[in-house]
């Protein structure tokens, strides 16, 4: 893979959900590693597991077995202190726009607090400055945006401002959860853009997490394909869209729309018969690991 | 069949109890109606002794004990004979069960034996010519039914078997009961009333709703207006006369807890000059309606005891219970009660602040004006004086207790002014009763009421009451303003003979109070 | 076109607001063939919709059609009176709405939500009612025995199928969905639509498909309108939208579209 | 906030509340320029009709009707605010504190919640201000405000739940907000309406309980206050002898004020709801539907 | 189910807390409950003829622990002690007696109103804006905010003493015997009827904008628009589809509401002197009736985890997805 250093490292992660009498695997053996200046693309569908990893990153879910390392070394001071220092390097981008600003505070609160709270030597204009920055930064006209609350701006918007925030607390670190999902198809591509900017231009190690393998083709080195808690194949986007191995992986990417085939060519069909087939088995555990090119590995299905 | 219904006491449901005994929670059409009396006196007459089961009583020369002689053929409402050992054991039963003993009388009471068949004697303790008044008070009860009553405190006696006109419970539902006749009533051809008929009434609202409407033949409530809510509905037949009850007064504690309202209370001139500021015709027109009776005279006996005031006392004093605020204030700055704090309100001569709270039960609406009329007298004449409205339980209990600075209080009016001063000031009972609550008391009056009740010569009582209401006018331990009115509204639709202020014949009101409420009906006579 | 199912013709409708009007379609018109599927594409809140309401009539104030007509079948819908417009809702039109989580009652069971339906228009007992449940059921997938269940013991994909089923139950010509997948994973959507299409082929029904995802559209749609602002912009076969855009708002959303089956088409326009 | 205020100014209902409130609080507050009588004072004879000089006549003890509908609505105003903030304050701080913490403190603070729920309200308020014994304005309020938070706290908290489940609390903890900011300044600023509500609501429930206590001979029936006007005229009959202005009075004032205040809560609600808005824009549908510009 | 219990244990752990304020409340504030409470009846008694009195009536100076443990036993035997002011009846007799009418009463009324209200509620969001809207929206409002005294005196002024068309006062004619006749049954119902039609009033407006504002915010829902494009009718629509899902809400709404109606109820039957719960609470406080207040307190509590439990078992009958959960 890279030389770079992993800023985080998931190691054998597991985490089971107890529901009163039955159990749902939420992340069964999850191991990757985020680095600086590459984005890592979690797609699967609903229910697989991708939220669940990105609140164990968060430190929101303890998880039963396994490991996260911070910058190589296992995390173990639980202490709030030491929580806001973790989240000092790791921050958030969440899914809906339009939820994750308070609709009761300005924009200039919302970077505001961010600031006070990790960069406090900022006094006075220096902070005004910075908020400006930041800004401008994510491409919004500060003097514009500043002063408006969340309701009177765009879904876009809002998400660049969601974006400005983490970089006003200095992350290194972002988990973005399906943060395009909620927005217009022709916003999309620019917040996505700007993800990729800042990790270009600012070194931030981004996982980016979605439904949509087209976007995840369009801004991540790396690939992960989830399914009932499990990665079941990873590695090179390239390598892994263009070269699938596991039989989960191929349905999930023949199912993606594609202007070129109409429904009435049989090549698009997906079998329900096989669908389920396919689903079944992929929730099933699978331990053993093949690998399909230098970065490119699969869940192998046995028998 | 002839019924007359009547209010007799505000209640919520009617609950069949005829305990006579109970003072809580019977009704209170038990006792006369129920358990006749052996003697009534009737005050509206002389004080006339209406002989009942007794037919007459003797009173021993050394007023150490008292013969009653019970009326021949007399017997229970159950067909039994009622002898003089229903008597005794009456009263050997109340001194085995002294919760049963509300009118105290094993205080003044030695023994009771029968003497023959029919007279039964009862010995004093010490000599009394008053204690018949007292004796008369417990009602007799029979003892071939009471004998065997396990519980008789809480012994509800719903089937009563009784001595009086009306002994049969024949109907009892919560909201309404009768009462009727007593199939062996001695007295039987007086009796011109079958049933009563007593339907519950909670509130001033719905006695007046009830009187009204013209169901009522006997009233004894407050209404307001009663001109115009009741007799206006049809002059011809409805009719009101409302008599002098107990005398109300404001009094002041001598033993508070405050020491320094107690500087002011215990100076006569303090006191006067309150009751200067009275404005007793104000209370009685706009309190009271003008139903109460107004009493502007210091010894307190007021229109009850009219033919025993000395007019010389009322000539010397009477200035201390007319309403004059100039005349008040004046008194205060020559005793020294002028503002030394700058408060606006007059301290003591020492300079400690005078500032009370005037306490009246806060339902007793009436009383509650009539105190708002006082502080407002009292407030012109540069006094820091105030309400306080307790519970009307809280209030009685703080009157028992002593702890209050200022009331208004009432005494019960009776046949003799003797009674009134007994009550109020006899130091013995302090703590038991509410009347002897302002806590002041007089050796020299004490002995005069002792010497009262050595006599039975009027005219010796007389000159007894003479010098007793001197000291009282001089003292004016208690603030007269009125006496409160009896309630009564008549129906002559139904039925006549009723006791009007042109035949004041007895007391009308049919209060428990009132034994005389029994020769009332006995007068009763339906209209054909 | 000769002889449209459907034909919408300058149809204008406005919100009518506390002190001016906004006006969310104006003057659109397009036809559906007789077993056609049509797409409108067009991003959140260019007035997608506001159609598809529209045509069951189904709008209420301060909604306002101040304009145009809704033929369907030869007959102005817009001149319904109450009584015919409850015979022609459903069973002329049916409709899939926008959340599949949400258009079944929560607190009915599933045969009583076909039931109400069927008695209403076809005066079915409660026996009928279930058989012709039943078949229906089974045409989307979904094993006849759940029909005593209640909504919420499904999954999103399964209630969706299950809508899909109301709708068929009275062989409507017409079927408007308003983004009938967008809650629901790629896999699931396929399977859904890839149903629809068969049903289609089947019963011969038109589909007028409301989505703001080009290539789905592209995919499954044999004409495409693409809406601006109220406008319609742009109107023609798949095969012209996808080759051949001509407006220039088409441009951009095809430019926005980031399609991983085919070499990446040159962007046009600049990400916003 | 803003919003809320300027929404409430727009709407109708929230107008007719707040004039009507407006013209109370002033009557209240300029009382002693509005009337020269003093209103526990005998200023006249009893019972007497309206006229110029008693403009609602005078009580069964000659006190003067206006000046006591003056003072009086100090009183109620005074005891309505006071026990509405004492309620709201306890209520809202609950429930903040049930909905975010969770766990433990929840449960605690719920069980608390329902329980006070269940015990029901003025019989118990009854009782306590009869062994209270002559429970002035000022003590009606307290036990009040002690007594009637819980029905805030619980729907507080259901709000204070859904706020919980929204993205922008979670970035703020993952911003490492501490959490009496989070409560402090992310949810409570997002439950300023249903504070609202809950504030006016209390107000209402306040006024209308101490009138009830007071009607009930309960109060103190020395103070000035509307509750005592009416326990007053009721123990004189008044209705029975005609004084109506006497026992109308205060009922009349009781109903202008609840009414206010119910019409305000109802406009926040709006306001915060805008679905449950019935703005001008229906009136001008139906004028355009009217003007045959067009049909549904 | 497993709510149920829950429910069921915290019904349980509530009704011991409210037992337990009820034993203490009298006895922590200031004074001698017992010594006031004989103190109106006792203007002539001597203290011995006053402990006598007191020993008869069961209070005994044991240590309070003691004291409490013997309430909370008597409680649930039924034992309530007797009643002072009602004497020689016994607690539960006294409240027996009231609670029928109450529960007449309140029941009446609070179905009239529910039922009445919901409906108003329902047809006004279903037909928000218009003129029926507007006119019941805001005098349901106004309605709210009115307290239950004034109602009642002004309905017993006009329709009771001035118009005369009803009686002023008591549960049935005074003249009539209780018994199972159709006169006592209609005199029962002609009583009520006053006190019912404003309780009805006080409470029908609560139920009105509880039930309109949840109808609005259910109206936007996707199934609802869904049922009338399925061609049903309005009245369906209105009634299967919006209101039987708005309906939820509201009933637990009803939970909360119920201590409202007790109020209102008290205030009512203390005007029209309806011999109910809330009369003799009323009348019990004043005459210090400390075994009356205390039996009273537990029962209305018992009512309203009674009328809560109730509200709990139908929400669940009503929302389908509790019934599995
Ligand atoms: N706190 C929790 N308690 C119980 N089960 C949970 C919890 N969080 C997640 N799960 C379950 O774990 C599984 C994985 O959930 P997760 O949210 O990680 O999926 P996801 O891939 O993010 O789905 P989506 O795309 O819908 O967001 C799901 O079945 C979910 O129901
Ligand atoms: N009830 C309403 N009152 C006022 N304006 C409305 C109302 N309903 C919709 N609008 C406005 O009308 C416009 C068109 O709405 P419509 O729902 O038709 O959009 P859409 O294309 O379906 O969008 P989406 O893809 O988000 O569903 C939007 O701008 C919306 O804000
Ligand atoms: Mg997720
Ligand atoms: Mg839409």
């Amino acid at each position: 893979m890279t030389t770079q250093p992993a800023i985080i490292s998931l190691k054998n992660i597991g985490k089971t959900f107890h529901l009163g009498a039955h159990q749902i695997r939420g992340a069964h053996d999850i191991s990757f590693d985020l680095h600086a200046g590459r984005t890592l693309a979690l797609v699967g569908e609903s229910g697989s597991g991708k939220t669940t990893c990105a609140r164990i990153i968060m430190r929101e879910y303890i998880a039963d077995s396994g490991e996260l390392l911070f910058n190589g070394s296992a995390i173990t001071d639980n202490s709030p202190k030491g929580l806001k220092q973790y989240r000092k390097n790791v921050q958030m981008i969440f899914q809906d726009p339009f939820a994750s600003l308070n609709p009761a505070h300005t924009v200039d609160y919302h970077l505001r607090r961010p600031l006070s709270l990790y960069q406090g030597h900022l006094k006075g204009q220096a902070v005004t400055d910075k908020i400006h920055d930041l800004l401008t930064q994510v491409e919004l006209d500060p003097e514009i945006v500043a002063p408006k609350h969340p309701h009177d701006l765009s879904g876009g918007q809002r998400q660049r401002i969601n974006i400005a925030r983490t970089l006003a607390v200095g992350a290194k670190a972002i988990i973005a959860d399906e943060p395009t999902s909620m927005l217009d198809v022709s916003v999309r591509q620019g917040v996505l853009e700007l993800l990729n900017r800042m990790k270009r231009d600012l070194g931030l190690a981004l996982l980016y997490i979605t439904h949509d393998v087209a976007t995840a083709h369009y801004v991540a080195e790396d690939i992960m394909v989830m399914y009932g808690g499990q990665i079941l194949e990873w590695g090179d986007v390239k390598a892994v869209l263009s070269n699938p191995q596991h039989d989960y992986t191929r349905m999930l990417l023949a199912a993606v729309p594609d202007p070129d085939i109409r429904f009435d060519d049989p090549r698009s069909r997906l079998e329900p018969n096989a669908v389920n087939r396919v689903r079944e088995q992929a929730k099933l555990l699978h331990p053993h690991i093949r690998s399909a090119g230098p970065n490119h590995f699969y869940r192998h299905i046995d028998g | 069949e002839t019924i007359l219904t009547a209010n007799i006491e505000p209640a919520t449901t009617w609950v069949q109890n005829f305990n006579p005994f109970n003072q809580t929670s019977a009704r209170q059409s038990t006792s006369d109606f129920i358990y006749e009396p052996l003697v009534i006196f009737n005050r509206f007459d002389h004080d006339k002794a209406n002989y009942r089961l007794a037919k007459s009583y003797k009173i021993a020369d050394d007023l150490k004990s008292v013969e009653f002689t019970l009326r021949d053929g007399l017997k229970w409402s159950d067909g039994k004979d009622l002898t003089v050992n229903d008597v005794v054991f009456t009263f050997n039963y109340v001194k085995k069960n002294p919760a049963l003993d509300f009118v105290s009388i094993w205080n003044i009471l030695e023994k009771v034996e029968a003497v023959d068949e029919h007279t039964v004697k009862f010995t004093l303790s010490s000599p009394s010519s008053l204690a018949v008044n007292r004796l008369i008070e417990l009602p007799i009860v029979p003892e071939h039914v009471w004998a065997d009553i396990a519980e008789p405190v809480t012994f509800a006696n719903e089937t009563p078997v009784g001595s009086g006109p009306m002994t049969e419970i024949t109907r009892f539902t919560p909201q309404t009961y009768d009462q009727c006749r007593n199939p062996h009533y001695w007295d039987a051809e007086n009796l011109k009333v079958d049933c009563f008929r007593f339907p519950q009434l909670s509130d001033n609202n719905q006695m007046l709703t009830a009187t009204a409407s013209g169901e009522l033949d006997w009233g004894t409530s407050f209404l307001p207006n009663v001109e115009q809510t009741y007799v206006a509905k049809d002059p011809d037949h409805f009719h009101y006369w409302y008599t002098a009850g107990s005398m109300v007064e404001f009094i002041f504690n001598q033993e508070t807890a405050n020491a320094d309202n107690k500087k002011a209370f215990s100076d006569v001139k303090f006191r006067r000059a309150m009751s200067m500021t009275l404005d007793r015709q104000g209370m009685v027109n706009v309190a009271g309606y003008g139903y109460p009776t107004l009493n502007e005279d210091p010894t307190t006996f007021g229109q009850v005891y009219s033919s025993w005031t000395d007019p010389k006392v009322l000539e010397e004093f009477g200035k201390y219970t007319t309403y004059d605020i100039d005349g008040a204030k004046e008194l205060l700055d020559e005793a020294g009660y002028v503002d030394a704090d700058g408060d606006g309100f007059r301290d003591n001569p020492d300079g400690t602040p005078i500032k009370f709270d005037i306490i009246v039960p806060n339902s007793w609406t009436d009383w509650l004006d009539t105190v708002r009329i006082a502080v407002e007298g009292m407030h012109d004449a540069g006094i820091n004086a105030n309400i306080g409205t307790p519970e009307e339980a809280v209030w009685g209990q703080d009157l028992i207790t002593g702890k209050f600075d200022a009331a208004i209080n009432s005494i019960r009016a009776a046949a003799l002014p003797y009674y009134p001063y007994q009550q109020a000031f006899n130091r013995d009972d302090v703590g038991k009763t509410r009347f002897t609550a302002q806590r002041w008391f007089n050796d020299d009056l004490s002995k005069l009421l002792g010497e009262f009740t050595n006599t039975s010569d009027m005219d010796k009582q007389k000159e007894i009451m003479t010098k007793a209401q001197r000291i009282v006018a001089e003292n004016l331990p208690l603030l007269p303003v009125y006496n409160n009115p009896t309630w009564y509204q008549y129906n002559t639709t139904r039925f006549t003979g009723w006791s009007t202020p042109d035949n004041p014949f007895v007391n009308p009101t049919l209060s428990r109070q009132n034994h005389a409420r029994l020769l009332h009906l006995l007068a009763l006579r339906p209209v054909k | 076109m000769n002889n449209p199912l459907l034909s919408v013709q300058n149809l204008s409708i406005e919100y009518v607001g506390d002190k001016t009007d906004f006006k969310a379609v104006q003057n659109v018109s397009f036809d559906v063939a007789p077993g056609e599927v049509f797409g409108l594409a067009g991003e959140s809140g260019c007035g997608k919709s506001t159609i598809a309401f529209a045509i069951s009539r189904l709008h209420k104030p301060p909604a306002l059609i101040s304009g145009g007509n809704i033929m369907v079948g030869g007959r102005n819908v817009l001149d319904l009176d109450a009584a015919e417009l409850a015979r022609y809702r459903w069973s002329e039109v049916a409709m899939v709405f926008q959340s599949a989580m949400n258009s079944l009652n929560p607190v009915l069971r599933i045969e009583s939500q076909f039931h109400d339906l069927l008695k209403r228009h076809r005066g079915y007992s409660k026996a009928q009612s279930r058989e012709r449940c039943a078949e229906l059921l089974k045409l989307v997938d979904i094993p006849a025995d759940r029909m005593r269940d209640y909504p919420f013991q499904f999954s999103g994909g399964m209630r969706q199928r299950i809508v899909i089923a109301i709708c068929l139950a009275l062989q409507p010509k017409l079927i408007v969905m308003d983004e009938p997948t967008t809650a629901l994973d790629v896999v699931v959507q396929r399977e859904i639509l890839q149903r629809i299409n068969e049903l289609r082929r089947e019963l011969g029904f038109s589909v007028l498909f409301i989505t703001h995802d080009l290539g789905l559209m592209v995919q499954f749609c044999d004409r495409i309108g693409i809406m601006l602002g109220g406008k319609l912009v742009e109107q023609g076969t798949a095969e012209q939208i996808y080759h051949q855009p001509q407006h220039d708002y088409t441009k951009k959303l095809w430019a926005s579209f980031p399609s991983f089956h085919a070499p990446q088409p040159e962007r046009q326009g600049s990400p916003s | 906030m803003k919003n809320v205020l300027m929404g409430l100014l727009r709407n109708k209902k929230a107008l007719a509340g707040l004039i009507i409130l407006a013209i109370i609080i002033i009557a209240a507050v300029a009382a002693p320029l509005l009337t020269q009588f003093d209103p526990a004072r005998r200023v006249g004879l009893p019972h007497q009709p309206p006229s110029a000089d008693h403009w609602l006549g005078t009580t069964r003890i000659g006190q003067d009707v206006f000046a006591r509908l003056l003072y009086g609505a100090r009183t109620s105003l005074a005891v309505g605010f006071g026990a509405g903030f004492i309620i709201t304050a306890i209520g809202t701080i609950m429930g903040i504190a049930a909905g975010y913490k969770g766990g433990k403190i929840d449960e605690a603070i719920s069980f608390l919640t329902n329980m006070v729920l269940v015990v029901p309200n003025l019989p118990l308020l009854l009782v306590l201000a009869a062994f209270i014994g002559q429970a002035s304005p000022a003590v009606i309020a307290l036990i009040l405000g002690g007594t009637s938070w819980a029905w805030g706290a619980r729907v507080t908290r259901a709000e204070t739940l859904s706020i919980k489940q929204k993205d922008f609390i979670k970035a703020a903890e993952m911003l490492g907000e501490p959490s009496w900011r989070i409560m402090a300044t992310e949810i409570l600023p997002n439950l300023i309406s249903i504070v609202g509500i809950n504030f006016i609501g209390s107000i209402v429930f306040a006024v209308i309980t101490e009138a009830t206590l007071e009607f009930l001979g309960l109060g103190d029936p020395q103070a000035v206050s509307w509750g005592v006007m009416l326990y007053s005229a009721q123990n004189a009959s008044a209705l029975q002898v005609g004084a109506w202005w006497d026992i109308l009075t205060p009922c009349f004032a009781l109903v202008l004020l609840g009414a206010s205040l119910s019409l305000l809560n109802f406009a926040i609600d709006e306001v915060a709801n805008p679905r449950l808005r019935t703005g001008n824009s229906l009136a001008r549908w139906v004028g355009r539907v009217r003007a045959g510009e067009g049909r549904l | 189910m497993v709510f149920l219990l829950r429910r069921i244990c915290f019904y349980l752990a509530a009704f011991i807390a409210a037992a337990t304020i009820n034993f203490f409340l009298p006895r922590l504030l200031p004074g001698d409950p017992i010594q006031i409470m004989f103190s109106s009846a006792g203007s002539t008694l001597s203290p011995e003829n006053l402990t006598a009195l007191k020993l008869t009536f069961g209070f005994v100076d044991a240590p309070l622990w003691k004291q409490y443990l013997t309430y909370l036993g008597s409680i649930f035997t039924g034992d309530l002690g007797m009643s002072i002011k009602y004497f020689p009846l016994s607690v539960t007799a006294v409240l027996g007696r009231a609670l029928i009418w109450t529960v007449g009463l309140m029941g009446t009324a609070t179905l009239i109103s529910f039922t009445l209200g919901t409906f108003l509620g329902i047809v006004a969001a279903w037909r928000r804006g218009s003129k029926f809207d507007v006119l019941f929206s805001v005098s349901a409002i106004v309605a709210t905010s009115v307290p239950a005294m004034v109602t009642s005196l002004v309905a017993l002024y006009f329709f009771g003493f001035q118009l005369g068309w009803f009686p002023t006062g008591y549960a049935a004619d005074p003249s009539l015997d209780p018994a199972f006749s159709l006169e006592y049954i209609g005199s029962v119902i002609y009583h009520a009827i006053l006190p019912i039609i404003t309780l009805s009033i006080v409470l029908t407006g609560g139920f009105v904008v509880t039930m309109r504002n949840n109808m609005i915010n259910l109206l936007g829902e996707d199934y609802i628009t869904m049922g009338r494009a399925k061609g049903l009718s309005d009245g369906n629509v209105m009634f299967w589809y919006a209101a039987r899902n708005a309906l939820l809400p509201t009933v637990s709404g009803l939970a909360i509401a119920i201590g409202t109606i007790l109020g209102g109820s008290l205030v009512t039957e203390v005007v029209f002197n309806y011999p109910g719960l809330g009369n003799t609470l009323y009348h019990a406080i004043l005459a210090r009736d400390y075994p009356v207040i205390q039996g009273q307190l537990l029962i209305m509590t018992l009512a309203m985890l009674s009328a809560n439990f109730i509200v709990d078992v139908s929400y669940v009958l009503l929302d389908p997805r509790l019934r599995r959960g």
